[in-house]
Parts: structure tokens; sequence; C-alpha cells
């Protein structure tokens, strides 16, 4: 086997699976294109708000108790892409590599122990 | 030109022009979205580089969450549109440096090129072991020292959330 | 937070799911509408209708505004004017805005001559707002619909029996109900 | 594989044909699974469930799907128009993809990577964007919400979920999904559920959050966010949300039934118990299975009454991640001892 013309062809069922998904879901949108009534005016436009005038905008502060939860998520991603290698390697890697493996999970959980404790998870909290 | 040589093209071409759109773009959430096709095309660049793992952990970190924070951020901070001013690209000075630093990777990377293939984990090797068993022994096994350090940089953040409530209790605000 | 082994084991959870599959071997309680029907209660309060008397033809009601006093919603408006002649009060026009009725019977309740009633009749969707608008000849003409599919000889409502009423204390045809076999000869 | 273009065109055919099979299949399952569970769920609340069009209501699904064609497509005066319409495409394409990874069969596999599960959580990842991209395009302040919800929700059920994984994985050690199947079959119970129930009961709650299902169908909740990221989409793009939604339900019990319950194999126990079992083809141990979690997900939206968002999020964060973390040092322990 030589990498100069190596081309992962596992992938390309991948690839013409993703094509199809998008031609279904485009052709079905096409398709309704060519039937579907169109009435517009400008009420129907408007966005939803139980029957009154809207208010506003949307883009608004919202609250920013979404931000520890995505921060969290990436720190999760990342020990998780770390947790899969060491289940994948787990029986052919030596003692010592899996110390230092379990060592890594245990900081991570430690630290999220950190973040239960101190309340910065509670939904509530403000 | 062989399968090969025409996918990386695509790949290479479509990494520059995303990159390029995403700081074209106004509105913010399309620039991310235009960050996010470029994070999917490394991951098709790392499948041709046979590192299967990676391209998949690429897109699971990279587009999977780093991206997804920044957007979830961006809806939270109300900013529909960039201020003009912002753009910082606008002086001389920063032009320079935005060059130098540009040239300085360029240099880089020109100098750590190796323009064949070497090293002990062959394709044939790869293929017969499966490529996460070796990624995982190489880094648990090779690696076990950065790793540990990584995860105390992985604890910063977790420490640092708390920063984000001490200042919102002195606002006195909800 | 609660932790007992209840809930750990998650027998709550598994005793609400053991509901739910048992009700869906059950027999459905749905009854098709158009292709069936249910027995509906005596008196059910449907349609409202003006009696038409036997004997003249005519409604039964003589203006003694009653009903539109004792209707909680408002919805009966009756105009009448006194006949100096006879001395008695007659109607001009008995309007039912079936749109606003509540259906609470008051109406049939109060009536002491048996002039109106809300009728067994559910079927009367209409597509505009006029028509519910009920003036006296259609309350008459659904009175008529009414007796049409009524296979008894005598109407008897059970909402003109009040209770704590005696018996010998009644009108007539609170005890005896309408004769509606009559009104084939009377009109 | 170093493959002639002959070959290329070979698999790449192959490959079409097998996707528009199993697209087809996914298709008519998601359609009837619609019709099933407003069957089943009828039943639950003692009423019929559609009966009208065709014998027993069977050609219900056709209707829907007639009727949302022929429904306006209606795009919101606020709404950023090419992100309005990505979204929905974003989310049905990243959950079909996941399809292709899936073993149907012991030779049925459309694409048979190595790194199976790792695609599936790299597909899942991308189709948050068409949650938050649906609510953020929308131009409304129900959609923003229910789509920053729907996106918080999503984040803080894949982590315990892959945890749980993590443990499916250490027991196989390999992502592809058939050698996790082959390695439960070979395995002490025959199954993961067995050393594994934790890790089973958060999967399975965890499938039920990510695929938007009640009990945790906050995105849906009519009384506080109308239709969530949802509200501002009509007809077919609304469909497209509609069977994006049941096709990862069918994903979600494709991983169950592959990953803790054996998959198309049944435990040597139960074959040495009753040999009969081993006439069974494989295809339809995999289907029950299939189907059992699919009656579940019905079942319990009939059963169980929504939670709070604050619950969610508690249930995720203190619960079920050091749960699943439980789960993969019991699992690391058994390893060890073996």
């Amino acid at each position: 086997m030589n990498p100069e013309n190596y081309v992962p062809t596992e992938y390309l069922p991948l690839f013409i699976m993703l094509v199809l998904a998008t031609l279904f879901a485009i052709g079905g949108l096409l398709l309704g294109a060519f039937i579907r009534p169109r009435f517009y005016y400008p009420e129907k436009l408007e966005p939803y708000e139980c029957g009154n005038e809207p208010s506003g905008l949307p883009w608004q502060k919202i609250a920013i108790r979404y931000i520890p939860i995505a921060i969290l998520f990436v720190v999760f991603d990342v020990e998780i892409a770390f947790l899969y290698l060491l289940g994948v390697s787990f029986s052919s890697i030596s003692p010592l590599a899996l110390g230092g493996a379990i060592f890594f999970i245990f900081l991570i959980i430690l630290g999220f122990f950190y973040d239960l404790k101190k309340g910065y998870l509670e939904w509530t909290r403000f | 030109m062989s399968v090969v040589r025409i996918l990386f093209f695509y790949f290479a071409f479509v990494i520059l022009l995303s990159a390029f759109m995403g700081l074209r773009q106004r509105s913010p959430v399309k620039a991310l979205l235009w960050i996010l096709l470029l994070f999917v095309h490394i991951g098709g660049l790392y499948l041709l580089l046979n590192a299967e793992v990676l391209a998949f952990l690429q897109i699971i970190i990279y587009a999977g969450a780093i991206l997804v924070l920044y957007l979830i951020m961006l809806l939270i901070l109300d900013v529909r549109e960039e201020e003009r001013s912002m753009l910082y690209l606008k002086n001389w000075q920063s032009r320079i440096w935005a060059g130098l630093l540009v040239s300085f990777f360029f240099i880089l990377g020109s100098l750590t090129f190796v323009n064949k293939h070497r090293g002990e984990h062959t394709l044939d090797k790869l293929k017969e072991v499966g490529p996460s068993k070796i990624l995982g022994r190489l880094l648990f096994e090779d690696f076990t020292f950065p790793l540990i350090i990584l995860a105390f940089l992985l604890l910063v953040p977790l420490l640092g959330i708390g920063l984000l409530f001490v200042k919102r209790r002195q606002d006195g605000s909800a | 937070m609660r932790l007992s082994p209840r809930h750990i084991l998650l027998v709550d959870l598994l005793k609400g799911l053991s509901i739910t599959l048992k009700t869906l071997f059950k027999k459905p309680v749905t009854v098709e509408y158009p292709r069936k029907r249910v027995q509906l209660y005596a008196s059910f309060r449907g349609r409202h209708a003006l009696v038409r008397d036997p004997v003249t033809g005519d409604a039964r009601c003589v203006a003694c505004l009653k009903c539109s006093q004792v209707c909680p919603s408002r919805c009966i408006s009756i105009k009448f004017e006194d006949d100096p002649e006879k001395g008695v009060r007659k109607l001009i026009s008995y309007v039912i805005e079936a749109l606003r009725c509540i259906y609470c019977g008051y109406c049939e309740e109060v009536c002491p001559v048996g002039a109106i009633v809300l009728t067994e009749w559910f079927e009367y969707s209409q597509s505009t707002r006029e028509a519910f608008l009920f003036d006296k000849e259609r309350l008459l003409q659904n009175w008529d619909a009414f007796v049409k599919t009524f296979e008894g000889k005598v109407y008897t409502n059970k909402f003109w029996n009040l209770r704590g009423v005696p018996e010998s204390l009644k009108p007539v045809f609170k005890r005896e109900g309408i004769d509606v076999k009559l009104r084939g000869e009377a009109s | 594989m170093v493959l002639n273009s002959n070959d290329m065109v070979h698999l790449a055919l192959l490959s079409f044909f097998k996707g528009l099979i199993v697209l087809g299949i996914m298709l008519f399952h998601a359609a009837y699974t619609v019709y099933a569970e407003r069957k089943i769920i009828g039943r639950i609340q003692s009423r019929l469930g559609p009966r009208e069009v065709g014998p027993y209501g069977l050609l219900q699904p056709l209707a829907d799907l007639v009727k949302l064609l022929t429904k306006e497509d209606i795009l919101p005066k606020e709404a950023d128009r090419f992100l309005f319409k990505l979204a929905p495409l974003l989310l049905l394409v990243t959950t079909i993809v996941n399809l292709s990874v899936i073993p149907f069969y012991p030779d049925f596999i459309i694409a048979d990577v190595h790194v199976g599960i790792l695609v599936i959580l790299a597909f899942a990842g991308l189709g948050v964007y068409g949650v938050i991209l649906g609510g953020y395009a929308s131009g409304s302040k129900y959609s923003l919400l229910g789509g920053l919800r729907s996106a918080a929700q999503m984040l803080s059920y894949e982590i315990p979920l892959t945890v749980s994984l993590a443990g499916v994985i250490l027991a196989a050690e390999s992502f592809r999904l058939g050698d996790i199947v082959e390695a439960q079959a070979n395995s002490l119970f025959g199954m993961n559920l067995f050393p594994q129930v934790i890790g089973f009961l958060v999967f399975l709650i965890c499938a039920f959050a990510e695929t938007n299902r009640a009990p945790f169908d906050l995105p849906e909740a009519e009384s506080e966010l109308v239709a969530g990221y949802m509200t501002e989409y009509s007809g077919f793009r609304m469909g497209l949300f509609f069977l994006g939604e049941y096709i990862s339900m069918y994903v979600m019990a494709l991983l169950i039934s592959l990953c803790y319950l054996g998959g198309w194999s049944l435990p040597p126990w139960m074959l040495s118990l009753l040999p009969i079992l081993k006439e069974i083809p494989p295809v339809l141990i995999l289907l029950v299975k299939v189907y059992f979690f699919i009656f579940l997900f019905i079942w319990v939206r009939a059963t169980f009454p929504r939670y709070r968002f604050d619950q969610l999020m508690r249930l995720s964060w203190k619960v079920l991640i050091p749960l699943s973390f439980l789960n993969l040092l019991i699992v690391m322990f058994f390893k060890l001892l073996t």
C-alpha cells in the first residue's frame, strides 16, 4: 500500500448517503413548491406571539446561564475523546499509561464535583 | 492527477475559501457557519491523511462543542451585526503584525515539511491493528506526561466557571 | 434530594407505566359519531324551540318576560304590546341569540306556560352568525323539526319539575306534559 | 483500500442502492411510527386514534404527507431567509447520515468504517446546529428561547450518553458497531445489559432527551414555548424537523439494541436453553428489539408528564453524569479483573 495514492474509500458510502439525504429533503421541498398555495399577507408573516402584536425583536440579552453548560460541554467533549481512545486501547497499554489515563479522568471528575458542590450548575441559582 | 490530489486540492481550496468568507461575513452567525464548513473540511483533510479517528474527533470537538459554545455566546450577547469600527485590520500597524504572523507560520510550515512518509506506523500496520487502537496506544504510552498537563489545563475552565457568577453577584442583577 | 430504594429502583415510574399498559388493552370509550350515536339523556339541553300550541297553532308564550329576566347571559329579547280589548299582552317579537346562550335551562324552568324548551336536538351548526339569531318563526320551526323526530306522544321535560314544589301546585302541562300529536290537527 | 476507478464506480453504485433501500425503509418506518404513535396513545387514552383514512386509518401517513406538501410555506418577516431554510435540512441530513454506519445485519452496512460510533457522535453534534439556527433564524422570541433551551438540553444529555457509550467501547475495544455486537455475543452474559445496567439506564434516559421526546420534550412545551424552535416553521419544512425526530428515534433505538442488547445476536445461555431460537433470522431479532424500544418511546410519552427545565438540567448534571462515570469505573474494574 502506498500512502501517495491512498483514498479512504470506506467513507465514500458515507458521502453518498449525505448526498442522498440532501437530495431527498430538497426534492421534497421542490415538489411541494409546485403544488402548495401562496396567499401571503403581512399579518401572516409576522412572528408568532400568541395573537398579540410582536413587541420588539427577539435578539435581546438572554440569561447567561447557558454559558457554563456550553463550557462544561467543551471540557467533557475533550475528555470523552480521550476516554474513547482509552476504551479502545485499554488492554494493550502498560499499567503506567493506564494510571496516567485514570488520573486524567479522575482530575476532570474532581473539577466537575467542585462545580457541583459550589452550585454553579444550579439552574435556579439566580 | 490522482484522486488523492484532486480531493486534497478540493479540501484545501474550501478551507481557504471558507476562512476568507468567514472573515468577510458581516453577520457573526453566518461567519460562524463558514467556520463550521472549515472545520468539517479539515476533518476531510485528516481523512485523506488516513487519520480517521482524528478526523471525527476534530468534528466532534471543534464543530460539535467549541463552535457551539461560540454560537450560544453570540446568541446570548445579542451581536447581530459586527460594528464597522471594530475592524482591527484598519490601521497599518495591525496589518503588519498580521502579515508577520502569517509569514511566521508559513516559514515554520515549510521548515518542518517532510516530503516522504516515514515512521513505524505504516499504512499496512494501521490496517492490521486498526487506527484507533494505534492512536490510543501512542497517546497513552508515549504522551502520558502531556496528557496530565492537558488534564490540568482542562481543569482551569472547570474552576473558572465560578468567575461568571461572582461578577454578576456584585452587580446585584439577576 | 430524596433517596430511597423506591426512588432508585424507579418504582413509581414503573407503576405509572403499568397503568397505561393496562389501559392500552381496554375498550376505547369513543363513539364514532356520524355512524353511531350516543343515547341522549332525558331533557338534554339542545336547540331552543317555542312550543306550538295545538289549539291556536301559535306560540304558547304570554310575554311574561320571566325567561328574559332569569337568563344569565341575557340572550332572550322580547317585545310586546298591551291589547286593551282583551286585557292581555300580545307578543310582537321573541328573539334568542343562540350563540350567547349557555344552556343553563333557567328559561324553561321558569316559564309558567311551558312555552320555551331546549329540545333534544344538537346538530344545528351553521356557518354564519345570523343563522343563530332565532326569531319566533325559527323557534316554532325548530319545535316542528324536533317533534318530527320525537317518538313519544306526550312531551315532558325534567326541568319543568322544580324540586320542592308540591305536585298539586304545578300547572297542568307540567304534570301531564304537552300533547305533541295534536299539532297536526290544529295547524 | 487502494481501488482502481472501476471498482470505485462499482462501490459507489452499490452503496447508492443500499442507501436508497435504507432511506426508503426508514422513511416508511418513520411515517408508520407516527401512525402507530397516534394509535397507541389513542388507545392508552381510551380513544381510537386515526380510523378514517383507509382501512383502520392505514393510509393516514399518506394523507399527512399530502397535507404537509400542500401546506403554505411561510417565511416570517424577521427571519434570516438563508439560515431559516438551512436549519431543517441540517437537522434531517445529519440524522439520516447516522444510518449509514449502523449495521442492520451482519453483512448489511452501508459504510463499514472503523470509527462507527465516532461518526454518529460527530453528526449528532452537527445536528445541534439545526436546532440553534432554526431558533435563531425565525426571528421570534419563542423560537430563539426554544432553540437555546433545546441546544442546552442536547448538550447536557450528550455527555452522559457518550460516557455510558464509553463503557460499551471499553467492553468491546472497538468503535465499530459490528465488533461491539460480536464482543457481546462472546461475553459471559451475551449482552452488555447485565454488567452495565447503570449505563443502559443512563443511555436510555439520554436517548429520550436527545431525541426531544417526552418526558423531555421541552421544545414542544406548548404551555410555555409554543413549539420551541419549530414555532415559525410550517408545511414541509416542519415536516423535515418531524421526520428528523422520528428517524433519530430509530437511530437511538438501533444504537441501544446494538450496544446493550446484543443486536442481532441472542445470548448463548438463551440459545442453549432453547436451541430452536437459532433458526430465527438475525435481522428479525434486531427488529424485535428495535420495535420494543420504539414502543417504549411511545409508551413513555403517553405516561409521564413533562419535566420542568431546571429539573431537566438537574437530572442530567447531578444524577446522570456521575452515574455514567460510575458505570465506566465499574466496567473498568471488571475489565481489569479478567
